[in-house]
């Protein structure tokens, strides 16, 4: 076993284990903070299958972006007054249920996949510009019809926030 | 709309300006000589009435309590014994005759305002403000100066002689003024009363 | 209690020279706390102002206790800010010290006698290492209090004290 | 240098491990260096001398307060979260110094020679934002958490304009490798991106005023990014009390203290390879290669620092909202201005 199995490893035991916290802990904000560590590793797998944009925009967006912003949102509820925002568990039964349906699929797909792994990185797929012309190129409308949600979305945002001038 | 980007860009503008004059101001300070009293080295003269810590000539002390009742924090203790005639205490450098023992003179500098009150009344001019100002210490205690020469047998002595004296004399006082009469109490008006220091 | 302090048993010549480093470290390196209360907290201001330059000494301002070394007590301390003053004193790290200035904060000073809210000596609730008299005291009396202090961290031992 | 390590070593991980410390080595002894430079810069400029009873005018100083600072009692509040608490100033420090993978410190030497460079970096940085709300949240002390939350939004939205400005810089450069953009301003000091890079004269001279532009906004959004003054509300000593790291003592406090310093470096260095040559000596192929080039990116970084120094003593704290305001409503519209120019010449 070459070091780079063994960080490899180090890396699946963070993103499985921060993801048990996430699920486990009782403590919103350490879930909130366990699931940096989660996106972080994934992350990292995808720095080991050569996607390094991919795993850039995951640091970038999720932990940078997404994640703070969920930080923020549960330190600021955390610990209202009368509110007592704390994960228990309700409706053990059903939510089983569905575990063991979701988890049986990933199961089957994990058995049912060819785990070949590529000797040579998908240079040509992978790398910033090629992503830039097919976004540019034969993927524009989707990317388009995305920014234009976005700009609603942003604009829809400003509006609720917006203060009434009158009344 | 239009004096408002007009507004914009002026703010912009200047913030950009004065930011510019201030760098600019701070960089020439950079190279100016800096005004630093190395102090342990190098020390400032200090000016000619500055007042620090107070010192005492005991010597010329004649123990007439007046800075002690000058003192506005009270910060001055002094207790005397009355000499009785036979001894000499000696002369101030002024030339006044000493008539009491100064058994006790403590100042607690740690009180001690700075004002310079006590200096004035002197008679002797034996209290005095000195430009020592370097004297911190590890203990408190050892802020109350004592400024009182005498040892405590010397003191024992000279009270004992007084209390003699003082007897005597209220003795002679009491044969001269004839059997009916009760002796006086005469005793010595006591020095302002003597306190405890720190509480 | 600091990270080597008094962990161990007897002296010897490696633990004297890394007694010697770490107290000279400890006595270049100062943090302030300020506790500016009343006038005397002007001729501190003075003290790290250019004239007299406090940092001279490594003495740097710090805004919170836990990243502080010495705190200048200066000024008059009313019963009020007691209380607070230990409990700011109780956050500070270890080793810590004190440095208490001027008159009011030794003994009471001016109030000693009939300040009713006034705390008699700021070392009835904190351990005071060095008292620098005067009132106010001139800032070059507050850097040879910290010049004392220096020289009591000097003397500073890792060595356990024999019960 | 990777090349020849590999030859030596065989293993590819080791190789990047190995390559990993330099920057680490470098970021130790810059933050000595900058401790006392600061204190220095800092009393000159308000005409006193600083620093002079530890060695030849104070040079140990820095020894002194980090040896300090490792006998200090390390204090966790009974009320901390104990272990988030113990690891932000680790995942702080971790932000910055995974950024200094990316810096080209010379031609022959980079952390990671990956295609993705500054976006790794800006991407790294968010790394920071995490750290420091984790610091706050853990502390459990209401200046932590404020000051926390100030950073974190101050780091986002400076985020925008540093992006923004980064992307005229590689439009012109066409790579966000940051040695490839250094190789790419060879020849002198006016094939700099900031002098317009290596354009025929007529394109450089219409976009000077743009790149120079963008140059002036990434390095202030770098100076809020890193929260020094005038940017430093979080940590704004009148009002929040060292803001996210009130509670911290000791070695942990150090490890803040260095990460803010190399953070300092780090949009420095980035400033100075997009904009400025990075490695590239600005007198052409004099003082020029691998030796040199390290030379070079110090001493420009270092000129930024010295500059970031300089304000922080030169300007007062912005309040909120100004703060807010010069992102949002300054640096945001001119830089798209810039950006939609830049790309029009470049077409053109």
């Amino acid at each position: 076993m070459d070091l780079a199995t063994v960080i490899f490893y180090v890396f699946v035991l963070i993103t499985l284990g921060s993801a048990a916290v996430v699920v486990v802990s009782r403590n919103i904000v350490r879930a909130a903070f366990a699931l940096l560590f989660t996106l972080f590793g994934v992350a990292a797998m995808y720095a080991f299958l050569m996607a390094d944009f991919l795993a850039v925009t995951q640091l970038l967006v999720y932990v940078g972006g997404i994640l703070v912003l969920l930080i923020f949102g549960v330190m600021l509820t955390n610990r209202q007054i009368s509110v007592d925002i704390k994960t228990g568990t309700v409706q053990t039964w059903l939510a089983a249920l569905i575990v063991a349906a979701l988890g049986g699929t990933l199961a089957g797909i994990v058995w049912s996949t060819q785990w070949n792994i590529l000797s040579q990185p998908p240079a040509e797929t992978a790398g910033a510009p090629k992503i830039g012309e097919m976004f540019l190129g034969s993927y524009l409308l989707p990317f388009e019809i995305a920014s234009a949600v976005l700009l609603v979305a942003l604009i829809g945002a400003a509006l609720i926030a917006r203060r009434e001038r009158t009344s | 709309m239009a004096t408002a980007l007009k507004i914009y860009f002026t703010d912009i503008y200047r913030a950009l300006y004065t930011v510019a004059v201030g760098l600019k101001l701070t960089f020439l300070h950079l190279f100016t000589p800096s005004v630093t009293i190395q102090y342990p080295d190098v020390k400032l003269k200090l000016p000619e009435r500055a007042r620090n810590r107070l010192y005492v000539n005991i010597d010329d002390c004649i123990g007439c309590d007046q800075c002690s009742m000058a003192c506005p924090v009270d910060c001055i203790t002094i207790q005397t014994i009355k000499s009785t005639p036979d001894v000499d205490l000696g002369t101030t450098s002024g030339g006044n005759k000493k008539r009491l023992y100064v058994s006790q003179f403590d100042i607690d500098i740690a009180k001690c305002c700075y004002c310079g009150l006590c200096v004035y009344p002197c008679p002797t001019e034996c209290i005095v403000m000195t430009d020592v100002y370097e004297f911190a210490e590890f203990d408190r205690q050892n802020l109350l100066y004592n400024f009182s020469s005498m040892t405590p047998a010397e003191i024992t002595v000279a009270k004992e002689k007084a209390k003699k004296a003082e007897e005597e004399a209220a003795a002679k006082k009491a044969a001269a003024a004839a059997a009916p009469k009760p002796p006086a109490a005469p005793g010595t008006p006591p020095p302002a009363a003597p306190t405890t220091p720190g509480t | 209690m600091g990270f080597l302090d008094q962990r161990f048993e007897n002296s010897n010549i490696v633990v004297t020279s890394l007694e010697n480093l770490l107290n000279w470290a400890r006595l270049s390196s100062l943090f302030q706390m300020q506790f500016g209360l009343a006038c005397c907290a002007i001729e501190m201001m003075a003290a790290s102002a250019s004239h007299f330059d406090i940092m001279r000494f490594g003495v740097i301002p710090r805004a919170t206790p836990r990243q502080t070394d010495v705190m200048i007590v200066a000024g008059t301390v009313t019963l009020k800010m007691a209380s607070r003053i230990k409990r700011l004193y109780d956050q500070m790290p270890e080793p810590r010290y004190v440095i208490s200035m001027g008159s009011c904060s030794n003994c009471g000073g001016p109030y000693w006698e009939h300040g009713y809210h006034v705390l008699k000596g700021v070392d009835r609730v904190i351990p005071v290492d060095v008292y620098v008299p005067g009132c106010p005291p001139r800032p070059e009396a507050l850097l040879e209090g910290i010049m004392k202090l220096q020289e009591k961290v000097r003397k500073e031992t890792l060595v356990k004290k024999k019960a | 240098m990777q090349e020849l390590l590999k030859s030596f070593l065989g293993d590819n991980a080791l190789v990047y491990i190995i390559m990993g410390v330099p920057p680490l080595i470098f970021i130790l002894l810059y933050a000595l260096v900058t401790l006392y430079m600061e204190m220095k810069v800092s009393a000159h400029i308000q005409d006193r001398v600083a620093y002079m009873r530890t060695g030849w005018h104070g040079v140990l100083q820095p020894f002194a307060d980090i040896l300090k600072l490792i006998q200090k009692e390390d204090i966790i509040p009974a009320q901390a979260d104990k272990l988030l608490f113990t690891l932000a100033p680790y995942l702080v420090f971790t932000g910055t110094y995974a950024g200094f993978a990316a810096i080209p410190f010379s031609e022959g030497y980079i952390g990671s020679n990956i295609n993705l460079g500054v976006f790794y970096i800006v991407a790294a940085s968010s790394i920071v934002v995490a750290g420091l709300l984790m610091s706050g949240w853990a502390s459990n002390n209401k200046w932590s958490l404020l000051g926390a939350m100030r950073s974190a939004a101050q780091i986002v939205s400076y985020e925008i304009p540093s992006a923004l400005a980064i992307l005229v810089a590689v439009m012109i450069t066409g790579s966000l490798n940051l040695n490839d953009v250094s190789k790419f301003q060879e020849g002198g000091l006016f094939n700099w991106v900031v002098f317009g890079g290596p354009l025929p004269l007529l394109q450089k001279l219409a976009i000077i005023p743009f790149t120079a532009t963008a140059f002036f906004i990434l390095l202030t959004a770098g100076i809020a990014e890193a929260n020094r003054t005038p940017f430093d509300l979080p940590e704004a000593e009148s009002e929040l009390v060292q803001g996210f790291n009130t509670e911290y003592s000791g070695m942990k406090f150090a490890i803040f203290y260095v990460a803010e310093y190399a953070n300092m470096f780090l949009v420095s260095a980035v400033a100075v390879c997009l904009f400025l040559g990075g490695w590239q000596s600005p007198f052409g192929s004099a003082l020029s290669g691998p030796i040199w080039g390290v030379f070079w990116i110090v001493i420009k970084g270092m000129a930024f620092v010295f500059f970031q120094i300089w304000l922080r003593w030169t300007l007062p704290r912005l309040r909120v909202d100004q703060l807010m305001y010069v992102s949002w409503k300054v640096m945001t519209p001119m830089l798209f201005v810039c950006v939609f120019a830049v790309g029009l010449i470049l077409v053109l």
